[in-house]
């Protein structure tokens, strides 16, 4: 237990992201081709491995610019609706979490809402429309429930996860109103969005390499 | 998988290179995958750009030429371009007098235009007026969702958008024109196989051997219905009652009738299905002013066609006829 | 069998409806299936038709107007016409200065058009060239058997002679720069799938998931081998250096490059392929004058693609720089 | 037994090759289908029927305005490979068999012979070509040798079926020289040629239709 997100850690925290996404890569296309175009996978992995290489760049910026350059570096690789969307939420991330590090829980947290606010602006879902949006708000929701009620970083991390889990599991019955999918209309119900299913990922892989960070 | 590729992650840089070989009069940024034209910027012309995800050629590089488009952005199969190639195709192709985005109504195709165009106002001051097309009546329309994709209005906004560029029409008025044909424009398709993205390397869906799918996208987007084997009569009918009811097309009406092969599909059947949407159009007495028969906006290799219809008036169809000079559309010049 | 067609007994008819009802400039004659131009015929000028079985779209049909063919005769799906068609077709398009009949080299083909040679002999008077196109290397050449096949070289020679007979050349003149153009073109093709005949319903031949057969004809004739899938970069070798060794080209020879698509191989593939054999030609020394991307002669829905060179001087360049305006080849006018 | 072939045999004759053609057409077009373009069932399956349709349209006929019209009806609806040489073929017998009718079963065989030679003609196959020579030449010389012997004519026309048999039979070990087949080279071994299949079925309607006619 240490008192905040240190730069190693955040970087952690991305390259565990990179991987799990590396692992998921199928499952996301999969997810996609029964209800978009089956490149969801493609975009994000290529987009994380360029995330990898931009990091060694910049080794030693502050978290502010570590982020702004994710963010860049996604909307320059990813293309579809994921880039600008995962590109804005990690740019208004950056432009939240500030230049000091350790960064404090709090201010971890406030950032990712920053970035969740940046994902609405450019994307404009509303909850219920079956996109990143559905796993994203939840786990973000419990993160700031579980600090206000006093808990600690690691616990509520971990309801984070879960609650990512559970909207992740929710989409599945929600009826497609925003992207690709939402041309389906009625038959996009019974498929788990894919857009939510990697931002679950991103919530999983911050539990698994910040857990003991704060 | 069986592509005449090299390896899935090379196959939209290999293409780039080859229509760079294959065209002299074209040039591509390989940078920023870029294909624009050899004489850009046009000083004082209006500029046309456009880019999708690539798997639908000759869309849209193969319309980059004098009369249509200034420069084509190509992204990874299926997926939109990111808006570093906007901003550069805006750059190479801004002769001072604006420049026009053609995008397709797709949410990330929308999204990194809209990023492009923010980054083009901050850094280079250009002015740039985007025109989205959405004339997909497969999909349904409302303003709840992501809204109706587009699909073969593409084709022909980018080449009536680019003759009045090359008129020397202001940005106002270019981009008034391809307004305009997108509000006169709709079309549906249908799939009898999916296509194989090379990366995902297998079938985007299945489909049973007796089966095609109805209102599919361009990028495999499943449709509105799964239905049983039919004839040409029949797919043709499919396709083009629920266009003229949607718009709708009048008797009287003048259009440019626009009979698409998806990929996979060869001209021969193009021109039994043209057979029988002339018939339906003709029952209606809706009077084909033009006609374009081919693959222009296709879906890698998938089999099937849509049909797009375009109301056009003595402007729309004077533009049309207007030179243009491109790989994959080339008449009067 | 998935098709865009009525019924397999029809596709030809249908087809020709649609080419008639798509294409003011031409008509149909349907009794005999024969596409012409609408201005036949040109007083004084050489008559240029072709003809063979259909499921080669936009061969020949496709290529008839100003500066290529005068008419197409269409066979059943892959079966040469008959000769009836052919001395329609020559009486159609019989200015008085004779006619061309181009013929690819398939029994079927060549004793079908000397039959209708013979009729147009004893008929009408009329005066008949026929010019034999053989440019396939996959076959083995021999006096003893059928010989080569043609393919790819046919659109090559229909466009030139195309545009010699519009210049008002005698019938010998242009039957001599046909058979130059014969003599200076090779091709060869490869299937990665089979076609479907629809009067079979079921593919021609089976190739296995992991093969591709190479030397393929344009009527899924077998080829010379079958290989295990491959690379871009390959396919372009196996096709290019046996017709570069044939003729052979030469380091400093001046070349029409033509990448054509067999029907079901959408066009990005083919661009990739083409950039693999500009690479080859670059190496040996061969420059490419002029190019062709694109499926011009098909066979039905096969996936795959051939190469063709043609080996050109300034004379033959210009004449293929000419005027052409047909559904298929357009440019100059 | 009757001293000739009479009109009526004549037509009969073409009507069971018809019938032969329509039952074997998927067989035909698979042979085609494994060395040529999967077409001469279907070819000759429509230039049949066009000769059925021809036959009532000249009832007055004498043989050999008959089988001109018979040869020409083939040129001009078979195309391809089979339409000139079936339709050469026809019309040659045509322009031998005479204006009398019945036709002595020596002038039969001898405008069967001048068929053959106008096959040859017009295609220029030799033996062992793999094409429809193969199965007709063998034939055409066994009938000749039957009727030569002094043999009946049921039996010379069973002698000729066999031969027919045996040469299309012939053709599988063939190396094709000839037609489209010749494209295989070596490989086109194996293979029966469809183009003899289809002429010892005209060779069987001919014993089927004629056995007892002279
Ligand atoms: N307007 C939007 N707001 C938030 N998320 C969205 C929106 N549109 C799409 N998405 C998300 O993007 C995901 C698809 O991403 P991807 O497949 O990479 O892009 P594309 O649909 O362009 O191919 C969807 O599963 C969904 O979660
Ligand atoms: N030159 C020839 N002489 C005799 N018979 C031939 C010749 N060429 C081809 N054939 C016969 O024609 C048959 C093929 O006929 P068909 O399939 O109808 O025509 P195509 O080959 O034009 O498709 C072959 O099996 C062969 O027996
Ligand atoms: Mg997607
Ligand atoms: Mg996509
Ligand atoms: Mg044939
Ligand atoms: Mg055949």
């Amino acid at each position: 237990m240490s008192d905040g997100v240190t730069r190693t850690d955040l970087e952690h925290w991305l390259q565990v992201f990179a991987k799990q996404v590396e692992d998921n890569k199928e499952l996301l296309t999969e997810l996609d081709a029964a209800i978009g175009d089956a490149d969801h996978g493609v975009n994000m992995d290529r987009g994380l491995k360029a995330v990898l290489v931009a990091l060694e760049q910049v080794p030693q910026a502050t978290p502010a610019a570590l982020f702004n350059k994710v963010g860049l570096t996604l909307v320059s690789t990813v293309g579809g609706a994921s880039g600008p969307l995962y590109g804005t939420f990690f740019l208004r991330f950056g432009g939240a979490v500030g230049d000091e590090e350790p960064v404090p829980a709090t201010q971890f947290a406030a950032a990712l809402r920053a970035g969740l606010d940046g994902v609405v602006a450019r994307g404009k879902a509303e909850p219920g429309d079956k996109t990143m949006y559905d796993a994203l708000a939840p786990a973000i929701d419990a993160l700031d429930a579980g600090l206000a009620a006093g808990e600690v970083w690691a616990d509520a991390l971990t309801r984070a996860v879960d609650a990512a889990s559970a909207g992740r599991e929710a989409t599945i019955e929600m009826l497609a109103r925003k992207g690709r999918a939402s041309y389906l209309g009625e038959r996009s119900i019974g498929h788990q969005d894919p857009g939510a299913t990697s931002a679950a990922l991103l919530v999983a892989s911050a539990n698994e390499a910040l857990h003991d960070c704060a | 998988m069986k592509k005449l590729i090299n390896a899935p992650e090379d196959v939209v840089v290999d293409a780039l290179q080859g229509i760079e070989a294959a065209h002299p009069d074209l040039r591509v940024d390989h940078a920023h995958k870029v294909i624009y034209r050899g004489d850009s910027p046009r000083n004082g012309k209006v500029g046309i750009i456009s880019g999708g995800g690539s798997g639908h050629e000759p869309l849209h590089g193969g319309f980059v030429g004098l009369g249509m488009l200034d420069a084509a952005c190509a992204g990874e199969v299926f997926t939109s371009p990111v808006p570093d190639q906007m901003l550069a195709a805006t750059k190479l192709v801004d002769g001072g007098a604006g420049v026009l985005h053609v995008v397709k109504n797709y949410t990330g195709d929308v999204m990194n235009f809209e990023m492009a165009a923010e980054l083009a106002a901050a850094e280079t001051g250009t002015q740039v007026v985007s025109v989205v097309t959405d004339d997909d009546v497969a999909v349904q329309d409302s303003t709840w969702t992501a809204g109706r994709r587009g699909v073969g209005v593409t084709v022909l906004l980018e080449k009536i958008a680019g003759a009045a560029a090359e008129q020397g029409r202001s940005l106002e008025q270019v981009a008034d024109v391809a307004r305009t044909v997108n509000a006169n424009g709709r079309s549906m398709g249908l799939a009898l196989t999916s296509c194989t993205v090379p990366a995902a390397g297998k079938p985007t869906f299945e489909l049973g051997d007796d089966e095609y799918e109805l209102g599919v996208g361009i990028h495999g987007e499943p449709g509105r219905e799964r239905r049983k084997l039919a004839t040409a009569k029949e797919y043709a009918s499919l396709l083009v009652e629920p266009i003229i009811a949607d718009l709708p097309y009048a008797k009287g009406d003048a259009v440019v009738c626009f009979v698409n092969g998806l990929g996979g599909t060869p001209l021969i059947e193009l021109y039994v299905l043209y057979n029988e949407v002339a018939k339906i159009l003709d029952k209606h007495g809706v009077q084909v002013a033009r006609s374009l028969v081919g693959s222009y906006i296709t879906s890698l290799d998938m089999a099937g066609a849509s049909v797009t219809l375009l109301r056009v008036d003595d402007e729309l169809m004077s533009l049309w006829d207007a030179p243009v000079r491109t790989p994959a559309l080339r008449w009067g010049i």
